[in-house]
């Protein structure tokens, strides 16, 4: 809906770092500029952007590769229609005492001996996490790194927040979540043995922008709008970074009660995620099909595990329909 | 003219124990005006018999016409004293004895005439705004007699209504029942274990035998009215009442 | 003399719990992540207080919304449901196939229907409380002597009259213990409620601190639930006093 | 002949409800992902009645022992509550301290404490049903007619006595509205508790379910939980009528 | 030997409506094995006062002594038969006259000897199993009645427990009563609007007066003991009924 000519766009997001450039875009103006009339949704339980964004409450979400499969299977309007970052700040945490990567490096090893090493400590543990979320893979790749399933290990199956909670009472040998969780563990002395970079590249998870068939059909050109937005806000964020890293500090402060300085900001921005800053870095990150991160690579693994694991139906996932983030791509002016 | 016609009526209760006769084979009319008192020993079937004719009560055989009509379930055309405790606990006195006027809709003025009238015949208006429970057993019985009374019905049926009241009160209850019934000429159905009483008032009693409950005998009461108080006392009176009370205990 | 007794139980009883609380906490028997002190509780209040506030506003509207529309549908429902053998039988099949129902179960179906508006959260409130009160109200109604139902009807009154002035006045002795529960429900329903895209309210302030496992959150979020719980009840309990005061139980 | 016509009517609305879904399902109006249809639902249970069956199992018995356990202390507490002033003055603040607070919210405290046992579990769903039933147990208490007690207390009878042979069988017919609510709020409560870290029953399902949107998943859940709590509610219905056949209301 | 003495007692309500003095300045004693009758118009302060004896009911000032100890609180030793309904509703008649004789833990055998002579004393034996709902309210009143009997109390307390009973079950009762009380030389306080029936039964009758409840008369009745059947048809009785209801009504 037009409202003067601004047009009306509800971007359902949560409150991660993640996130934040689209905080920062709309506080510079940079979606006005656009013709966009940015309004955001905060939704703090992931499990609640699906069913608004079939409802219609939002337009675009912002969602990540493993989740929008297993609602594609159910929802075949849903499209993944960009794709912003490579998350791989994920981590299996481990009892304290538990053997690190890091240390491990430090005695010598090389980075795939370390994982396969890790990989195997985990045989017969029972391990907290949840199936179906972003994170799940990460459990999926330390395992086949080490020669291990499913069937090795001890699943709990469990909402990551209370988990979490389940692991401080002592619950598990290990645990998996997400990142709010793994520095709430970090934080009480927990350490983090192993992150998604490090067990490899089927453990990063890829994330940015989904919406619907009928808006996308709709508003071609809000798609295209809210992609170059979102490149001049990365462009700004990477040559003003202390004002940056302040806003996100504060904006994610504002979120969640909690007390980030910028400085954890930029260690977030550096070590935890990758940012796509240009058309250019896109392209190298997600379109290039030798990059280990290329999005079909990752898209047709994904769905053939889940196909296999039974969690969607065969052929009830239609790569090309769910994912035009390409041609979308190729189309940007 | 017959106001009220009975015949041949009987009520099987369907309780813990089996089927329960209360009533079989009542037969009997009730002319327009007419005072009826209706006696018996204790669970004889008395008040299912008012309950019956309230409507409020079916019935397994036979017919009961009101004005020709079968009745077909309750109405203020037959206001009911009932034998236990009925007051609305969550009225007072006052609202109490109000309570048919309003749902009749009655403009507020009359109303407030017709309660204020009995609540002096009553002698509760100094309790008009309190609640049943700060009252005592017998002036809640009058809350009960009042309200049905304010509904003027042209059938008032009266469960043991004076049971509770002292003796004082209660023939000057009588007086004053009679003393609206000869004003108004609306028929009267009464309920009393109170043979005295019954003699005083009535037209004609009804003596009902027990176990399943039957008409026994119905005794015209043939004293001249108005009656008062030196009835009560004469000779004829006294004599009545004995036999009425041999033929009670037979 | 006795009343001031009586007081000085309840009084006692509130101190003992926060004693409690105190000597766990102070001790360092307990660490803070499990049970918050009086100091991580006094540096969320002072640096959060304002947040809190706005939250608190947005729930109570929700809460307060949801439970007096619920809990008089409830009644109405409740009144018709008994009214008449054939509404019962109509309608209890529907009644017991939604009153199960896990409010927690339906929040994605009632996203996928309606949306994250106040809309669906208000009708989770309304939805609760209506269960819970039209339940009781059909027993209340049950339970109302027969005498007075029967006096009423033989002074003129029609259905409609007696249930107006006879079964409504002499259920509310019955009817305070059903809207009380459906009060203390109502905000654990507003919380859930909250769970469905709300931007603010206590719900979505716990559901964030549940995220951080801020438990010195999570306590505030208690204890302001708990307060206007008791509020709430508070309320209600001298509503009933005024509303029974003809009931035998006041003396 | 009228129970027949009852029965018709009761036959009626479940027929209506059912030719409404079938209706806005096989029309196509509404698509599977809002509504599952028929076809969905026949689906979803010949691939998973086995796991369905196995979920179910351990969900009732949660259910089950936290309700029950959860109501009997609630009535014991109830009645220790209203038959002393003193008593009532000292746990009335600690119950109105924690009656409203929503299970919800507690999850992650109670998982921090007790772990995801069963323990926690059952506690949750012995906590919901307690702070229901305790209430209306006060109420009931005070609204047993004094003359009841009166009578035994003239006949001999000490406070003890009292207790179980008057209050106690005179507030059975007011208590059932609130085991009823009890027993509708313990699926609820199930549900929740089974959020806690549970790897099986219902709820463990539900998540599931939530987490993919199988909304096919969501209505089999919906649906079995509704049919074991009408199930419990008739057994309780049941039990009722054998416990209050004295009562003027079944005449 | 006083079973009870009562000195300077009142009773003030705080009622809706201010404080009501329900009674004022009561004082009498009552003998071991005495029978008293209460009368008074309605309202006067009855029940109260014998709320006040039960131990149910607090008094304002005044002292009420039982065996020379003050009276604290009810007790099977002063059974109550009340004014209104009080059968238990969920016990059947049986239960509900045994109830006293099991909460005293008497042995189920001479509970049941005592519970079925009672139950054929007051023609209830073919409702032993049946619930209060299934019966009449006047047998109802005898199912309080027998509960209070059953205990065997050193005062029996009665608020007007034949009130509702028709004339021949009402006489039966009385003779009963003054049977069993003269078999065990209990002490009776017995309230009453009937007259003849105080009369019939006491030693002595305490005539109230309303607005404040004060003793208007304390009457000694001399008639012979035992009394019977005839005593209520002779010319004494007919005078002495007739003077005191002069009493009353002024
Ligand atoms: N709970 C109460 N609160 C206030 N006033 C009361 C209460 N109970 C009784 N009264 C008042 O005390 C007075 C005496 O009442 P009581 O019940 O003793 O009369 P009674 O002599 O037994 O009358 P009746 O023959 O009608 O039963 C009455 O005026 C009544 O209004
Ligand atoms: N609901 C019921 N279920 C079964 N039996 C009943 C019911 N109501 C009354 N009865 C029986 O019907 C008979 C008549 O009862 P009813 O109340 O009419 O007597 P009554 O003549 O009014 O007696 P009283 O003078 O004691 O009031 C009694 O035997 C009683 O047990
Ligand atoms: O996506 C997360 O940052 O958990
Ligand atoms: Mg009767
Ligand atoms: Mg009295």
């Amino acid at each position: 809906s037009e409202s003067g000519d601004l047009t009306k766009v509800n971007v359902g997001l949560m409150p991660y770092y993640d996130y934040s450039p689209l905080a920062f875009a709309e506080e510079k103006g940079f979606f006005k500029a656009e013709g966009i009339d940015f309004k955001s949704t905060m939704f703090p339980v992931e499990g609640n952007v699906a069913p608004a964004l079939v409802q219609g409450s939002i337009d675009i979400g912002a969602f990540s590769d493993t989740p929008s499969i297993t609602l594609a299977s159910q929802f075949p309007d849903l499209e993944m229609v960009s794709f912003h970052n490579v998350f791989k700040g994920f981590a299996i945490v481990g009892r304290k005492g538990s053997k690190t990567y890091d240390q491990l490096i430090k005695e010598g090893k090389d980075g795939q001996a370390a994982a396969v090493e890790l990989g195997k400590q985990l045989k017969g543990k029972s391990i907290i996490t949840t199936s179906g979320a972003s994170f799940y893979m990460v459990i999926e790749q330390a395992l086949k790194n080490a020669g291990l399933s499913k069937k090795d290990v001890k699943i709990i199956d469990m909402e990551p927040d209370q988990g979490a909670s389940a692991f401080i009472s002592g619950t598990g040998d290990f645990y998996l979540g997400g990142l709010p969780q793994r520095e709430k563990l970090e934080q009480e002395g927990y350490p983090a043995i192993i992150s998604g970079d490090q067990i490899g590249s089927g453990a990063v998870i890829l994330a940015g922008l989904a919406s619907t068939k009928k808006f996308v059909s709709e508003h071609p050109e809000v798609i295209q709008k809210m992609e170059k937005v979102w490149f001049k806000t990365l462009d700004y964020m990477q040559k003003h970074p202390d004002e940056a890293y302040k806003f996100v500090a504060d904006w994610s402060n504002k979120q969640s009660g909690g007390k980030s300085k910028p400085a954890d900001v930029k260690k977030f921005f550096t070590d935890y995620i990758t940012f796509a800053h240009s058309k250019a870095e896109a392209q190298k990150l997600f379109y290039d099909p030798n990059s280990p991160t290329n999005w079909k690579k990752r898209y047709e693994n994904l769905i053939q595990y889940h196909e296999e694991s039974k969690e969607i139906k065969k052929g009830s996932v239609k790569l090309d329909q769910l994912v035009p983030a390409e041609k979308i791509f190729s189309d940007l002016k | 003219m017959n106001k009220l016609e009975i015949h041949g009526l009987s009520k099987v209760f369907q309780s813990q124990m089996g089927p329960v006769t209360a009533l079989e084979n009542i037969h009997f009319d009730v002319k327009e005006g007419e005072f009826i008192s209706i006696v018996g020993t204790s669970g004889c079937g008395k008040s299912t018999l008012l309950n019956i004719i309230s409507g409020l009560e079916s019935h397994t055989t036979g017919e009961i016409l009101l004005d020709q009509i079968p009745v077909q379930g309750p109405g203020s055309d037959r206001a009911v004293v009932f034998q236990s405790d009925a007051t609305f606990p969550w009225l007072t006195v006052y609202e109490n004895i109000e309570y048919g006027l309003k749902v009749k809709k009655i403009d507020p003025k009359q109303r407030k005439q017709i309660v204020e009238e009995l609540l002096s015949l009553l002698e509760l208006d100094k309790f008009s705004s309190a609640y049943p429970k700060e009252l005592s057993g017998g002036m809640r019985k009058r809350i009960d007699i009042g309200r049905a009374y304010a509904v003027q019905p042209e059938i008032l049926l009266m469960d043991e209504p004076f049971g509770a009241l002292d003796i004082v009160t209660r023939e000057m209850m009588q007086d004053e029942l009679l003393r609206i019934w000869s004003e108004r000429k609306k028929t009267v159905i009464f309920i009393t274990h109170d043979l005295e009483e019954a003699m005083y008032l009535s037209d004609r009693i009804i003596l009902l035998s027990p176990r399943p409950g039957r008409i026994k005998e119905v005794i015209p009461i043939d004293f001249p009215r108005p009656r008062s108080g030196q009835l009560r006392e004469s000779q004829e009176f006294y004599q009545l009442r004995n036999q009425l009370r041999h033929i009670m205990g037979q | 003399m006795k009343k001031m007794n009586i007081k000085i139980f309840s009084f006692l009883s509130v101190l003992i719990l926060i004693g409690i609380w105190l000597l766990l906490t102070l001790s360092g028997w307990v660490k803070p992540l499990f049970l918050p002190g009086p100091k991580e509780l006094y540096e969320v209040i002072t640096t959060s207080y304002k947040d809190v506030f706005m939250h608190m506003g947005y729930t109570l509207i929700r809460q307060l919304g949801g439970f007096v529309i619920g809990s008089l549908a409830g009644i109405i429902v409740g009144l018709l449901i008994a009214s008449n053998r054939y509404i019962e039988a109509f309608m209890d099949p529907i009644i017991e196939i939604l009153r199960p129902i896990p409010p927690l179960a339906i929040i994605p179906l009632l996203i996928l229907w309606l949306g994250i508006g106040a809309l669906p959260q208000m009708l989770l409130v309304v939805f609760g409380c209506f269960v819970i009160v039209i339940v009781s109200t059909v027993e209340a109604v049950r339970n109302v002597p027969r005498i007075y139902i029967n006096a009423a009807r033989t002074l003129g009154a029609n259905s409609f009259s007696v249930y107006r002035t006879i079964v409504l006045p002499a259920i509310i002795p019955s009817l305070v213990g059903a809207i009380r529960v459906a009060a203390g429900a109502s905000f654990g329903l507003v919380v859930a409620a909250e769970f469905m895209g709300a931007q603010e309210g206590i719900g979505y302030y716990m559901i964030i601190a549940q995220r951080y496992l801020r438990t010195d959150m999570i306590l505030l979020s208690i204890i302001i639930i708990s307060a206007l719980a008791w509020l709430t009840d508070q309320a209600i309990r001298i509503l009933e006093r005024r509303l029974t005061r003809w009931s035998e139980r006041h003396s």
